[in-house]
């Protein structure tokens, strides 16, 4: 193992507890814009990510993204079960991957929010990264169908090169699996299980923006794990310029992108409401921050600040039109991880550096980006139809529409979320 | 005069303000409230120790109003607020001596 | 020095900023478990944990701990006094070994909760390291009594081999430096100072739950820091294969128990009251934290997840002993830290890959890690009752009834925590 | 380059992370201090500066920095226009000072709360940073006129030794640059703007202390970033110990000033007003820090105890100087950032344990930190000025009286903070 | 009918509901209440400056009743919210005109 | 005796509450409202989505008070809480039957 190595390890140990931290942050991120009576039941859908899927990674997960190859399709869950005989080294990987899956679960529950069973999602959870999730990672990471892998699509379409793709397709730390994949999911749950009581009719407003404007700071914060995180070494040759060039200039486009992203939403704002919001602040933060994901690794700053303000501006957009369309997507998981997620794996044909349309080099990354964000969506509308109707028909998805009302905090979990009463609490606290 | 109070279920304040304006009632003042009677509040469970909740969320709205309507947005707000069940709240009606609107100094009638 | 040594200063930074951080955390973990008329105490136990002792540390306490031994059991406080003549290269061990001891003493303070004077608790803290924190730290990792030495514990019990204990007593990170420690200083505190005024009588309800929420996503962040941070590497000899390797399974457990203990918890809620809280998951995630402390280096990642899940159940049975006995033991720190704690440390007598009863090895770790928590839990009681006393007749403990019934809040500390009036503040501030 | 460089890279990657994150943790910070009608404004200022920073360092801010000197006072803007023809390992360095210009310009707000047009401080920031903070940059960290190069200013004083300035100006970590220049910049703007309506007759109360406490914390845990990142190494021949002694004590000295600091602010508080208060406590965090900040590398643990515990008292008493003066200094930036940069700056004179006075050194080093901050104080306070007054000619700085008075929040934002009605939010909902 | 309201002590609340359940009330609204009095409010110190707090919290109770009872209601009130110390609280009597009943549509004694 | 109940600005209580003083007044109890009327709220606007807040915040007090005293309370606090813009408020007074004082149990005016 080279010396470099240990550098490495060192960062990508930060970078894997950053990327835990976002779990929580999204929760609050999401918990703030929930109404006050069901903020603990937002929070506790990622709390429940937090308490599941690393016992399922660890048993079969891990062994479905980077096990052996079946049909370029996922890997074999028996392959690595349990991380029986995985190599010691590897665990700073797995480390780093779980937290992936976390967060990638948790992010649904923003489409669903105030109106689900915690038993349907907790039983939604462990199956849906199993068939949408794990096989995603594997096809684009684990040398699948994604990948650059002879076998793969993009090989298919533009033939080899030494062996892999000619035209690479780039997803440098998770546009298809992470962000499509739960934007797609977040919209096949809405259209199964419908929209709240009362939405479009009873103003459902963010109870509490500076717990929203505090998990965007924790998301940014943690997505430098995210994505500088992504960065792979060569263990065994490691390169010591390319590590520091390459995590270098993935952080400030990460950084630029989601900057420009704010002003791209809240100039929209200021443009069609005529008020720049903090809520339009912190969804910028994030849309950016999604649309760079695939594309940290592959633009220049300039380029990321592009990106950044275009994702930002048609995320902004975005997110009314569940309105026009009546699907409740109650705190916008299609609008801003969907199409940021196409925003930023799009995007790529036309910025990246090398191989960018805008960059002269046709249209032919373009081609392999669109093609893999589509079948991206595909598999994942299936596999999640396909959990989310086992789920429907082993426990149902709705809770009580009289408990809906009156507030999920107390109906699924028997709490409230406050209790500020300047008589010091309590004294005449009601049930919600 | 008269004051009306009435103490109601959260979720059904929309529907009696939407009431009370078709019915010509322009100005009222509404507070939260906790209700205590026959609808029970609920228990809720921290570490293992319970927490009885006797209290149910209301509101309370008021509405100073000619002797004449007074009738009127009383009946108003019992059917709009109405949902059959147990909780749906209380009117009252007390006598009023005068009313002032701060604004102009205007009294009685001509304040409301 | 070994150029891999540099990539472990790296990390030790990261972790030793981790684990300072774990501290603001827990203040807002047990902040929001309180009413809202004594939150700002409550986060106040806190910061006075962390403006006193790091003066503390920097003058006597690195000498106690890791000064030359007297009788095994503490270093000479005047050997390094005020960092005089410490090796320039022992300052990032000094800057992560600080943070441990401010977080232990900070953890206690949740036993105490709205009651004292926040004089006595000033003038407990560095009583309370210098007579028990210290000590322990040298007997466990500074090479004293309940270490691997010749002259120690497990030495005595089954001999040498090769100059150290043949069974050596496992504390990766501290079970019972920190957690055994402090829960047993909680509980004689608490038995000490009594119970709050209408303890058992009056509801007194967490007042601010997406507060405690954050504080544990705060707190599991930090305790990558505490536990993968805990690895020892030779400066002169680097084994970069050992690093990589550890730290990563080292991390990996880490969240495994941190996850498996949530279910642990919310399964015993839904089976005992009816409904899985959020409040549950945010002690699950602390109560496993808490016992894969010690361990998080001995077990697998299957053993991992089987202590967090024993962790979870058994501390969410253990919270509800105080109201059967009657100790207001107000946020759990028994409960969670004391219970959490045995619960890891006995626990890697049965779960240690090497060495575990489990793993066909005896019972002879099993007898070495019960003797070193027994220990543990004696000097603990006793220093903490002689530091207990000694508070008690300088200062006294308990502030006025009538002021703790109004709010410690305004009596020690003159303030409210909230002005949320939607009239924008102040106008109808009442004093709680 | 050298191994042990990766290391580092490792650990600037988190500290630029680390120091991201202060800019959310200071809007909480302030956030929680103003009243809950301007709390969103306030959290906004902070994030404007996160999005309209990185692009300006993108295009120019980095060139007018780090660039080719112009005069020794600023970098040239167009010589690394859009980040051209930076070298690829620049990118590490990129990614940390971007950070320092986004909260050097963030700090600024706390002094101006409440009632300036938020359209007007996005017009503000880029101008101010290219007048102020990236020349000061340049003069101090670029080799300009504040640095020990043969052209500055302690050259000129105390002449030559190797080529560089016998007696060298210490500012580790931005003294000068960030908190002398935040602080000067507050007070011009606030004498430029004038005071809030009501300022002085009416209560303006912390709103949301649990939100300070919580900024307090996630500022000290990013301060380990700022201050420890700061480590200058040399890329060719990395020296392997310098790096992991110098880092160590930074870390340790950033924490010793911390924590003492608290003790001096609230002993102040005891002291004068009877009681020790947690926003005293959040604010000697903060004044430590800033304290610290140009001292961590020169100071012992000790010493820094010592400036520690000054900076807390003289801040404590300096926060209370706006009512005797009546100027609106709203969260006190001059309180603390200038008071506490200067008695930092300054400090070094007698606590460098290589050149202060007290340690027999001579006055020679004082001389040129109290130049040194004169100087920062003058370039601020014109720059600043020139800045403010172009801002008030194009857009005008104050909203609306009555938009004042009932809230900013609204007035600039269109919304407002909480929504915490028992009956579920929204119900009752008014218009602050 | 009477509307009595009582403006009690917080820490009171407990035992003037036992109170009143004790004695037959059935039902009642409450809101949290300031109070301003003989009582005074105390003086708060944020870096230095110092906020006069002149209101003390209070607890609002309303109970609509039956003239014969509204006497033994306030006695009741009264009693259980005493504890000799200033700013225990006032209570006050109002006459009824009318009473409903949301649920049902009943009317004076019956909705109570 | 009669009860004065006043709904006004928020930012006018201050004002309001020294000028009672001046006046005498010794005791109110105050509690935190919304208003409905010709004043009208605003609309907020989060991800594209309009809320109306048709609320606007007001504070209301309460005076129990002498018959004779009654009409000077009314018009000093309509004075105190004027600005002559829309919202301003009102004041309205009911009669009293009784009053208790709680911490001694006088009544009437003694209670006051
Ligand atoms: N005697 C009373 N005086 C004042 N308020 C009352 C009284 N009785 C009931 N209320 C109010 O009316 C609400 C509904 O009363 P409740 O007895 O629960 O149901 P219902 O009115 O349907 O019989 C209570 O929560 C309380 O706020
Ligand atoms: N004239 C009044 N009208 C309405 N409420 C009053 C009046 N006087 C007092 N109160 C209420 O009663 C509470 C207690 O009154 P206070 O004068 O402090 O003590 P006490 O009643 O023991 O003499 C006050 O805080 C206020 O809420
Ligand atoms: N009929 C009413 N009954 C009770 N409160 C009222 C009534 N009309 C108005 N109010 C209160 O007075 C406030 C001011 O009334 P509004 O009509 O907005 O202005 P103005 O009093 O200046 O004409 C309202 O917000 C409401 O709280």
């Amino acid at each position: 193992m080279d010396t470099g190595y240990a550098a490495y390890a060192a960062w990508i140990l930060a970078s894997a507890s950053l990327v835990l931290l976002m779990t929580p942050g999204l929760a609050l991120f999401y918990g703030g814009m929930t109404r006050a009576k069901s903020v603990l039941n937002m929070i506790m859908m990622s709390f429940g990510a937090l308490a599941l899927i690393p016992a399922v990674f660890v048993l079969w997960g891990w062994s479905t993204a980077y096990g052996s190859g079946v049909l370029g399709l996922f890997g074999n869950p028996f392959d690595l079960f349990g991380l029986q005989g995985v190599a010691a080294t590897d665990y700073v990987s797995i480390a780093f991957q779980v937290t992936f899956a976390i967060i990638t679960a948790a992010l649904i529950s923003g489409a669903i929010a105030d109106r689900v069973k915690f038993s349907a999602w907790l039983l939604f959870l462990p199956l849906w990264v199993t068939l949408s999730y794990f096989p995603l990672a594997h096809q684009v990471w684990g040398g699948g169908f994604l990948s650059d892998a002879a076998s793969g699509l993009a090989a298919k379409l533009y033939g080899l090169v030494d062996g892999v793709a000619a035209v690479a397709p780039v997803d440098y730390a998770g546009g298809t699996v992470v962000h499509i994949n739960a934007g797609v999911a977040g919209l096949v749950l809405v259209l199964l299980i419908g929209a709240r009581r009362g939405f479009g009719r009873e103003p459902m407003r963010p109870h509490n923006l500076p717990l929203t404007m505090l998990g965007a700071g924790l998301l940014w914060f943690g997505w430098f794990g995210f994505n500088v995180g992504s960065y792979v070494p060569d263990a065994e040759s490691f390169d010591l310029e390319g590590f520091v060039s390459e995590t270098g200039l993935v952080w400030v486009n990460t950084t630029a992108a989601a900057s420009a992203a704010i002003l791209g939403w809240i100039l929209v704002e200021k443009i069609r409401d005529g008020k720049a919001t903090s809520l339009g602040a912190a969804s910028g933060v994030v849309a950016g921050l999604v649309a760079i994901t695939p594309a940290c690794g592959a633009l220049s700053p300039i380029g990321s600040l592009i990106l950044g303000v275009v994702a930002g501006a048609l995320c902004a957009l975005a997110v009314g039109l569940k309105y026009r369309f009546g699907y409740d997507d109650s705190l916008d998981v299609v609008g801003v991880h969907l199409v940021g997620g196409l925003v930023g794996t799009v995007g790529i044909g036309f910025l990246a550096t090398a191989g960018g349309l805008f960059y002269g080099d046709g249209v032919r990354l373009l081609v392999v980006q669109a093609l893999i964000a589509l079948y991206a969506m595909l598999w994942s509308g299936v596999a999640t139809l396909i959990v989310g109707l086992i789920v429907k028909a082993i426990l149902g998805w709705r809770i009580d529409e009289e408990e809906e009302v009156s507030g999920i905090d107390f109906a699924e979990h028997g709490e409230s979320a406050y209790d500020l009463a300047s008589t010091g609490g309590s004294t005449l606290t009601t049930g919600a | 005069m008269k004051l009306v109070t009435a103490v109601i279920k959260p979720h059904k304040w929309e529907e009696v303000r939407e009431a009370l304006a078709a019915a010509g009632v322009a100005g009222m003042t509404v507070t939260e409230a906790s209700g205590y009677g026959q609808q029970k509040g609920h228990t809720e469970v921290y570490r293992g120790a319970e927490y009885d909740v006797s209290l149910v969320p209301k509101i309370r709205v008021e509405i100073v109003i000619d002797d004449l309507e007074a009738e009127t947005v009383v009946s108003t707000i019992a059917q709009a607020a109405q949902t059959g069940k147990i909780g749906d709240g209380k009117v009252w009606v007390v006598p009023v001596d005068s009313v002032v609107r701060v604004r102009t100094g205007e009294t009685d009638e001509a304040a409301l």
